[in-house]
């Protein structure tokens, strides 16, 4: 038996890495967070290159299809280790900062993102499940990173009693489907699904228990509840880091999960994913308006955000894929940017994490507030902005499909939600400025708000490669016929 | 009734199951007794496998348990952990404690 | 061809360089620059009356495309035949004396350029009314008179009451617009065309069109002629939307003599003349038009008898003889209404000049009853107020005369009810307008004086500037009736008119009028004597007896003196509704209603909603657990109960 | 001409400029704002006299998109870059553009703080109009006509009165809330027609239960835009607060938006949904004109009556483009072009007192002849052409619409009519308690005429009032064709979905 | 018929102890009816063929994992008394929530169904008893078509003693280690200092 290793390399090198930076963080005196987190940065971008090398060609299997590449997973990989380069350069300098520093900071994020990868490649629920449990295992600790800070740890705690719940309800959904199927491969389960149409209700109901454990890592509603005190609580590069990747990664998952095994089951799943989508929409647009404190507003925002890219998987149409994967890309660099003016609220020498102190912050530092006000307009979806184009593409799919009620509900929620980003907009730009925030935003911060800022800006007049990469990224999932 | 079918172990696991999510809603006072209802439930998701697994003649379920039985443990560890460090905090582990963040 | 380009503009020219360079050039210059355009226009005038009234020349001379939508085709271009003509006579001449005499007048004023400018302006528009080869360019013109009376009654801005009347003429005029504009709608409905050769050219054809206008069906001719009615009825102040007029003496003295008597107010008088060809075909729309008319002549002759203010009592009049004009129109007498409209103009703008005289030799008094006995005084005044007054109540030779006796005449000669209805009240308002024309000469120059001495001492008789275009007035009206009614009228009058005015051959009154009884011939002379002689019973011989009538009768008097209610019936029932009826949706419709319900109050609920949705947020882990669970639980139910 | 690619770079010029200004740096605040003023004025300047270009690369005979200009754009769907101008867009393009000089204009002295990002959203805010004029392709234009709203929010929560956050709010909210639903119709559009090119959507008809909803959703975005009777309420408040500047851009170029997209979209692309509710449109558009001109009555606030003011006028508009009628649509159009400059001019004529009093109080006021003969000749004339006097601008737009609407309907035009009386009556109203009475309050006794700067702001609107007034065929002419192609296509196609085809051909 | 006896004897202390373990007054003695349950359930795996997780359940969950809660739970030292407090309280909603689901679900396994034709689909049949025994079956399987995820679950055990540690270790200051390097690099010149003392003058 040989092994063609080469679609696994980006895998393997972030695993290594991880590895080589804990020998380098305990052998090594004094504090090497610093220079763990730089390499650790260093790996992602070499795991990209990697990546973009072994995902040419079609679809390639790996360890008796436990592990898939293709284009699909070759994309969402690639958001992923985006984001988590992104999230670690900008946590650089805070965890200096507050004092928090500590080399198993970059090597946990680094086996979150291999845990990611891994749920990204799943070709069976076992893989699914392992690479789940590798990246939420992480977070777990992420969570409660900062030990010593009360709100740090309870939000660790949250998020563990509830993950290991979710799993629970994962797994329990899972051995029904087994049970039913006696396998758990998703080429497999596809193939049976599609050769003998609808599936009895215990398999229906697998199918719910899955779709409940997976909207929970996406914190769709009612498996929302940890996101906004998590959010709160746990530090902020931490927040920033879970807005973003872990989100991309399980959205993904759960589109490969719906769309493999389940794909002949569309319309049992779609009546689920619709009405999940809808409460997360309502639920993150009226949530965030009562918010004082920016971190957990974004939580809210992120609820609804997943909500909106739950309107494209609603369908279960290639449009809807490919609606999703762009309104993901676009979320990556609006949360990443957002997230990055928020690590840069200082006001003393002191974090501050409240919306009022953003008051005036257009008069104060009118970057910082020029940057965040684009975001904010991007998110709200409001052209020309990317944010935009992101619903644009997944309403266009909910619409292809007939599916009326979703998309209206949709927009109208999209208009709810619009009211809270603006109201940070009028904070920054109405309001007169109580106290500037301190002065000497460091450089990978700086970079990170440039970069977001200008892909949000600049999207509508170059809107071709991601909208192209993510059209093919999209038919990967759907076999040819 | 005697004859002892499939029906009958996912019954028991259904049970379990359910006896572990009642423990993690019903409980107010310890988060510990909350990750032993995980641990039921847990136990629940390997019967029912085994069960399918036997049943179905086929070894990949009692593989999936294995799998289960490693992770949980890995879980009980990190979840124990983030109990004692909460515990030190706070000097409390009372579940109707733990909600300094709502809203 | 110039020339008639030339009389057009040249006050538009003049107005332009007075109102915005006025300050540059000073006032003298103004005054000279506008009367001297003025006087050009009114020998270009001349001219063109000679052209085309008297030698038969009629012409229309296009100017540009003014515009064009599909199937409607408006130019700008001026039409002179023999209405026209002798409407520029009146227009001009009558401005161009009141030019002159304004130089006098308002020599104390501030703004002088500015109001010669106004002035200019007005005669302008009101050319470009008499001019209008289409019922669009009229509404120009129209309109164009209408703010330039709203700039002249308004002139003194700082007096609230003068901005009150302005306001009130303007509006209510636009009432009178509203009609004037869907009337034009109408006709070009019907039409196709808003050029009076097309819409002339095709009424006959469409005599008996019944088109569904405001969801009923009616007579297409009928409706369009009423709806234009209305349009005149605002502008000559008819009954009903004659509020406007006495309020408009608010304005200077010249304002009142050029606009609101001698001019703008018979430019509805003027449209209906115009429109002949149309009204000619609906006896429904001549049978209103008769009936407004003869009410609004006895209805103003009746205020006017116990009015106060020099200037109102003359206003009054020329209501009341607006109304003359339109009852004659009524019963399809149009060549008598513009003889009428063109003595009127001298007499009428005699009398108001003369006013003004007075009220500037009386130290800006305008109240009869502190006047009196000045006569000595103004000499010339007085006497030119005598031949006005005798010119209004149509004693003989004066102007007056001819042309109300032909009005009569022609309203009895129609021989329908209406026309003798309105010969009836006619011959009344003749009785009152002598009457309360006497009242006003006895009580303002005879008798004894009742100013203080102060003003008496500066009783002074007004400078040449001003007298002079009263000596000119004062000629029209003791020889315009007597010149005029042969060529009005009289035998030359189908000559004369040609094809500006149309009258059908059943409706030829003027011709029919040689066949009256005699009392109805001397009727009307008689009353106006018997007026005289009233007033000077009451006001000469026993002056305590109007006070005692007053007294005994106080209900009718104070009726007639708040003229007849209407300013406060119109208050009840437009104005303080409109401001009550717009607080209200404001307020109550914008404010509590669409925003209460709409933005503010989904904004509202947005918040409440939001504050449950967070409170759902309770931070206690086994709520959360909770909410997980039975999402579950309700998704793996609604496929046990509702799948498949 | 064509290769000069007129309409993007009236379109993006504007953003050019602003991107200067973003780059003027310096030490001294009041250096950098007059930069950012004098770019500001250059760029605009510069883009008015490229759209001048356009008028003269224009052919007016002809019905069809000129100027087109295509790249593609979004791939995998049908959705391009698509720009071009008919006898309807082009004078809109030039609103624009002539509106925006003089609002830069007239923000001199007016705007103070903040001078450099006040010109940038101003020449954004340009750069989206015109793009939306020009927009040839639905989502294209969608994106300018929602981009629209970012500069418009910043303008007015930034330099705006005290309300400014609720009006600020109010106007982005309520007009995303409806533009939202367009956008699903939109949608449902391209996957009914398989393409989203405005020019073969006008050529395709749907299907006539489809079209309900489809104009339905559109009228929900263009009745807010409008705004139309009940969902105005956002622009008196939006008025009232927003800097001259924004009140004028907004009433002068951003109302149009509603009816330019009724014209565009909703008439000829659904007919039949067009002509089942155009007793809808007459009902609300009468509502508007009588109740906006109650409402505008009794106002304390200038700028507010004026807003009121505007609702009515563009009561006549969206009445005049359901009348279907040659003289009502091309009045509408006239109506809007005359509505842009005096509507604006009035804004700025307020903005002149408000600059030297800082209250927009009409009771604070009064007597302004004496003191500012130059300023009451404007306001009189800018008020007289609000009223629709003949000569001026506003009269030909009314008249033409009135005209119209009476061969359609007689009590619509004459409900409408009434107007006439209610203008005049708050516009006289106001001008009374604003320039005339006597001068008695002390501060206004100083108060100073108009400068050169505001004479130079005013003169351009003056004339091109009289020019519209006396002489509207320049204006008329040009939408001959594509309003006689608009009419007969509508007719055509209403015939057709009504199953008289057969007997038509 | 044994069988029989023997699930049910299983089944009903597993459920019992369930019941227990969540509604114990004291946590210690919901760790001891975890045990049990633990036993139970290894009994029941044995009933199904699978020796070796039901040997794993025992060794590796009792004795480590259940251990380990035991460990914390006397490490924290809770307040037993009040622990059942508001237990009651909040009982009907999510029993009747819980029961609904247990309904359903029991609906479902009454007829469960496999698959048409599972068997072809099955690709890892249990091989039959004599020839292989399970641990060597799952052994087998484990390590070869598994590999991939036995790594993975190493990375992942790594993870959560990284994690733990990083969490619990903390390192404190004062307490003295011995270090054996110090210890043999002294010598006599470094640890030693001779000074002159002026006479008189102290040091």
């Amino acid at each position: 038996m040989t092994f063609n290793l080469i679609p696994v390399l980006p895998e393997l090198l972030v695993a290594a890495a991880a590895l080589a930076l804990l020998m380098l963080g305990v052998f090594r005196k004094g504090d090497s967070t610093r220079d763990a987190t730089v390499l650790a940065i260093f790996a992602m971008g070499a795991a990209l290159v990697t990546l973009a090398g072994a995902a040419g060609g079609g679809r390639q299997e790996l360890f008796n299809g436990l592990f898939v590449l293709d284009g699909f997973a070759a994309f969402a990989k690639g958001m992923v280790l985006v984001a988590s380069a992104f999230t670690l350069a900008m946590s650089l300098d805070y965890l200096k900062r507050e004092k928090i520093g500590r080399f198993e900071y970059p090597v946990l994020v680094l086996f979150a993102t291999l845990g990611m990868m891994m749920m990204i490649s799943a070709g069976d629920f076992l893989s699914l499940y392992l690479g789940l449990e590798t990246q939420s295992l992480s977070l777990y600790v992420l969570a409660a990173y900062h030990r010593d800070n009360q709100r740090a740890t309870e939000a660790g705690l949250k998020y563990f009693v509830l993950g290991a719940l979710a799993s629970g309800m994962l797994l329990y959904g899972v051995s029904l489907v087994y049970g039913f199927a006696g396998t758990t491969s998703f080429d497999a389960l596809a193939k049976l699904f599609s050769a003998h149409g609808a599936p009895s209700l215990g398999v229906v109901a697998g199918l719910v228990f899955v779709l409940a454990g997976l909207a929970f890592k996406i914190s769709a509603v009612p498996f929302h509840m940890w996101t906004p005190d998590v959010y709160e609580g746990a530090p902020t590069p931490v927040t920033a880091f879970f807005a973003v990747a872990p989100k991309i990664a399980a959205l993904t998952l759960l589109m490969r999960v719906l769309m493999g095994p389940f794909g002949e089951l569309t319309h049992q799943w779609s009546q689920i994913v619709t009405l999940i989508s809808i409460a997360s929409m309502a639920v993150g647009s009226f949530a965030a308006i009562s918010q004082t404190n920016i971190k957990r507003l974004m939580a809210y925002s992120s609820i609804g955000h997943v909500g909106f890219a739950l309107v494209g998987l609603a369908p279960g149409s290639d449009l809807g894929v490919q609606g999703v994967l762009v309104y993901l890309a676009i979320y990556l660099f609006m949360n990443v940017g957002a997230f990055a003016v928020i690590l840069s609220m200082r006001q003393k020498g002191r974090m501050v994490e409240g919306i009022a102190d953003l008051a005036g912050l257009s008069k104060t530092s009118p970057g910082m507030a020029f940057v965040m006000a684009v975001l904010m307009f991007s998110m709200a979806g409001i052209p020309p902005m990317a944010g935009f184009w992101g619903k644009f593409y997944v309403f266009m799919a909910a619409v292809k499909a007939g599916m009326w009620t979703l998309a209206i509900l949709g927009v109208l929620a999209s208009v709810v939600s619009a009211f809270y980003y603006l109201r940070i907009i009028k904070v920054m730009y109405f309001d007169e400025p109580v106290e500037a925030f301190d002065r000497g935003i460091d450089r990978p911060m700086r970079l990170v708000m440039a970069v977001s800022t200008l892909v949000v800006l600049l999207f509508s007049f170059v809107p071709g490669p991601l909208l192209t990469s993510a059209k093919v990224a999209a038919a990967a999932l759907f076999p040819a016929g | 009734m005697f004859e002892i079918g499939l029906a009958q172990y996912l019954t028991v696991a259904a049970i379990l199951f359910t006896l572990g999510v009642f423990g993690i809603f019903l409980n107010r006072k310890n988060v510990i007794i909350i990750m032993m209802s995980i641990e039921l439930i847990l136990l629940a998701v390997n019967l029912n496998l085994v069960a399918f697994s036997s049943f179905l003649n086929d070894l990949v379920g009692q593989v999936f348990a294995m799998f289960i039985l490693t992770v949980a443990a890995a879980e009980a560890a990190i979840g124990l952990a983030i109990v004692v460090v909460f515990f030190r905090n706070r000097g409390t582990i009372a579940v109707e404690e733990i909600s300094q963040l709502k809203g | 061809m110039m020339l008639y380009v030339a009389a057009v503009f040249l006050p538009l020219a003049g107005s332009f360089v007075a109102g915005l360079f006025g300050r540059l050039i000073g006032d003298r210059a103004a005054q000279v620059l506008t009367c001297l355009l003025l006087g050009v226009s009114a020998a270009c005038s001349v001219s063109i009356f000679t052209n085309v009234a008297l030698e038969g020349h009629s012409v229309t001379v296009p100017l540009v495309t003014w515009i064009q939508s599909g199937t409607l085709d408006i130019s700008w271009s001026l039409r002179f035949d023999t209405l026209t003509a002798v409407m520029m006579i009146v227009v001009t001449g009558v401005s161009f004396m009141v030019h002159v005499y304004s130089v006098g007048y308002m020599s104390h004023d501030p703004s002088i350029p500015r109001f010669m400018s106004y002035l200019s302006l007005f005669t302008f528009a009101m050319l470009m009314l008499v001019t209008a080869d289409n019922l669009v360019q009229m509404f120009f013109g129209w309109e164009g008179v209408g703010v330039a009376s709203y700039l002249l009654i308004g002139f003194w801005y700082e007096k609230p009451s003068a901005c009150a009347a302005a306001i009130k003429a303007f509006v209510v005029n636009r009432v009178g617009d509203f009609g004037f504009a869907l009337g034009i709608f109408g006709a070009y409905f019907l039409f196709d065309s808003v050029s009076f050769n097309t819409i002339f050219a095709a009424a006959p054809a469409k005599a008996h069109t019944v088109v569904h206008f405001f969801g009923m069906d009616w007579n297409a001719i009928t409706i369009i002629c009423l709806m234009l009615f209305v349009g005149a009825m605002g502008k000559s102040a008819q009954l009903g939307l004659h509020t406007w007029l006495p309020d408009a003496m608010e304005g200077p003295t010249p304002v009142s003599a050029l606009i609101h008597a001698a001019t703008m107010v018979t430019a509805g008088v003027f449209m209906v003349a115009r429109m002949s060809p149309l009204f000619e075909y609906s006896a429904t729309a001549l049978t209103v038009v008769t009936v407004i008319g003869a009410a609004t002549a006895f209805f103003a002759a009746t205020i006017g008898c116990v009015q106060n203010d020099i200037k109102r009592v003359i206003a009054y009049s020329t209501c009341s003889q607006l109304g003359y004009m339109f009852f004659a129109i009524g019963v399809s007498a149009y060549q008598a209404a513009v003889f009428h409209l063109f003595t009127h103009a001298f007499f009428k703008a005699l009398l108001f000049l003369g006013a003004g005289s007075v009220i500037h030799a009386m130290s800006d008094e305008q109240d009869i009853r502190r006047m009196g006995g000045i006569w000595r005084h103004v000499k010339v005044t007085w006497l030119l107020m005598w031949v006005g007054s005798l010119a209004l109540a149509g004693i003989p030779p004066f102007a007056g005369h001819y042309s109300k006796d032909a009005i009569l005449a022609a309203a009895w000669a129609s021989g329908t009810p209406v026309g003798h209805f309105a010969w009836v009240l006619g011959v009344l308002a003749a009785f009152m307008t002598a009457f309360y024309s006497w009242r006003l000469l006895i009580l303002v120059f005879h008798g004894k004086p009742r100013a203080d001495e102060h003003v008496m001492a500066h009783v002074h008789e007004s400078p040449l500037v001003m007298i002079l275009p009263l000596m000119v007035l004062a000629a029209g009206a003791i020889f315009a009736g007597w010149l005029g009614q042969p060529l009005f009228v009289g035998h030359e009058h189908t000559e004369f008119w040609r094809s500006a005015i149309s009258v059908l051959p059943g409706h030829d009154v003027l011709s029919g009028g040689h066949e009256l009884p005699e009392w109805v011939e001397y009727a009307p002379l008689v009353m106006a004597v018997s007026g005289v002689v009233l007033a000077y019973i009451l006001y000469t011989l026993v002056p305590s007896v109007p006070g005692q009538l007053a007294g005994a009768m106080r209900g009718v008097y104070l009726f007639l003196l708040n003229k007849w209610y209407f300013d406060e019936l119109y208050d009840w029932l437009f104005v303080k509704p409109a401001f009550r009826l717009g607080r209200g949706l404001w307020q109550g419709g914008d404010g509590a209603l669409i925003d209460g319900v709409g933005p503010d109050g989904v904004a509202a609920a947005t918040r409440d909603i939001a504050r449950r949705v967070a409170a759902l947020q309770s931070g206690y882990l086994y709520h959360y657990a909770f909410a997980m669970l039975a999402g579950v639980a309700a998704f793996v139910s609604w496929y046990v109960f509702n799948a498949r | 001409m064509n290769d000069w690619h007129l309409l993007s770079l009236t379109t993006f010029l504007p953003l050019v400029g602003a991107l200067f200004i973003l780059a003027i740096r310096g030490d001294d605040p009041k250096v950098v704002a007059r930069n950012a003023r004098n770019v500001a004025l250059l760029t605009s300047v510069a883009t008015f006299v490229v759209s001048l270009l356009i008028l003269v690369a224009f052919d007016p005979s002809s019905a069809e998109f000129q100027l087109k200009e295509t790249a593609s754009w979004l791939p995998g769907t049908t959705v391009r870059y698509a720009m071009g101008v008919d006898g309807i867009s082009v004078w809109f393009v030039l609103l624009s553009t002539f509106l925006t000089p003089i609002c830069i204009l007239s923000s001199i002295g007016a705007v103070e703080v903040r001078v450099k990002e006040y010109m940038v959203a101003f020449l954004v805010l340009e750069t989206m109009m015109v793009g939306m004029f020009c927009a040839l392709d639905l989502v294209l234009f969608y994106v300018f006509f929602e981009g629209v709203l970012i500069p418009m929010f910043i303008i007015i929560g930034v330099w705006g009165g005290p309300r400014r956050v609720y009006a600020a709010f109010k106007l982005f909210l309520y007009t995303l809330a409806g533009s939202v639903l367009m956008l699903i119709a939109m949608l449902a559009m391209y996957f009914q027609a398989h393409t989203t090119d405005i020019h073969a959507l006008m050529a395709h008809s749907f299907p006539v239960a489809m079209q309900t909803w489809l104009w339905l959703a559109f009228f929900a975005s263009f009745a807010v835009k409008v705004p139309m009777w009940p969902v105005h309420t956002w622009l008196p408040d939006a008025h009232v607060e927003a800097p001259t500047a924004g009140s004028v851009i907004l009433a002068g170029v951003l109302l149009k938006m509603g009816a330019y997209g009724f014209l565009r979209f909703s008439m000829p692309m659904f007919p039949h949904a067009s002509a089942v509710f155009t007793p809808l449109v007459f009902t609300l558009s009468i509502v508007a004109v009588i109740y906006t001109s109650l409402v505008a009555l009794v106002q304390n606030d200038m700028k507010k009556l004026i807003a009121y003011s505007s609702v009515a006028h563009m009561g006549y508009v969206t009445a005049g483009i359901f009348s279907v009628t040659t003289q009502g649509v091309e009045g509408a159009l006239f109506q809007m072009l005359s509505h842009g400059v005096v509507s604006g001019a009035l804004f700025l004529c307020v903005g002149v007192v408000y600059d030297r009093m800082h209250t927009r109080e009409i009771a604070r006021y009064g007597g302004l002849a004496g003191r500012m003969p130059r300023y009451a000749v404007v306001f009189m004339l800018f008020m007289l052409a609000s009223v629709g006097l003949p000569g001026t601008s506003g009269f030909v737009g009314e008249f033409l619409v009135l005209a119209g609407l009476f061969k359609v309907n007689t009590w619509v035009s004459a409900f409408a009519a009434t107007g006439l009386i209610l203008g005049a009556a708050y516009m006289l109203y106001l001008y009374r308690r604003v320039v005339f009475g006597k001068l008695v309050r002390e501060d206004l006794m100083g108060i100073l005429d108009m400068g050169g700067r505001e004479v130079a702001m005013f003169a351009p609107l003056i004339v091109v009032v009289i020019w519209m007034g006396v002489h509207p065929a320049t204006f008329l002419d040009p939408m001959h064709a594509s309003v006689a192609k608009l009419i007969d296509n509508f007719q055509l196609a209403k015939a057709a979905t009504s199953g008289l085809s057969v007997a038509v051909r | 018929m044994i069988t029989a006896l023997i699930f049910y004897m299983f089944a009903a202390i597993l459920v019992a102890s369930g019941v227990m373990v969540i509604s114990a007054r004291n946590p210690v003695h919901s760790v001891l009816f975890l045990i049990l349950c633990f036993f139970n359930a290894a009994g029941l795996f044995l009933l199904l063929g699978a020796e070796f997780l039901a040997m794993v359940l025992v060794v590796v969950y009792v004795g480590a994992v259940a251990v380990l809660f035991l460990f914390v739970v006397m490490m924290l030292d809770i307040n037993v008394a009040e622990l059942r407090a508001g237990f009651l309280q909040y009982l009907p909603t999510g029993a009747l929530i819980g029961v609904i689901l247990l309904a359903e679900l029991l609906a479902m396994f009454g007829g469960w169904a496999f698959a048409p034709d599972v068997e072809a689909i099955v690709q890892h049949q249990i091989p039959a008893v004599g020839h292989v025994t399970n641990t060597e079956a799952l052994g087998r399987l484990l390590y070869t078509d598994y590999a991939y995820l036995f790594q993975a679950s190493g990375v992942l055990l790594l993870i959560a003693m990284v994690g733990t540690i990083l969490l619990t270790l903390r390192r404190r200051e004062g307490v003295r280690k011995q270090k054996v390097a110090d210890q043999i690099a002294r010598t006599g010149r470094n640890s030693v200092e001779i000074r002159k003392v002026p006479t008189g003058g102290g040091i």
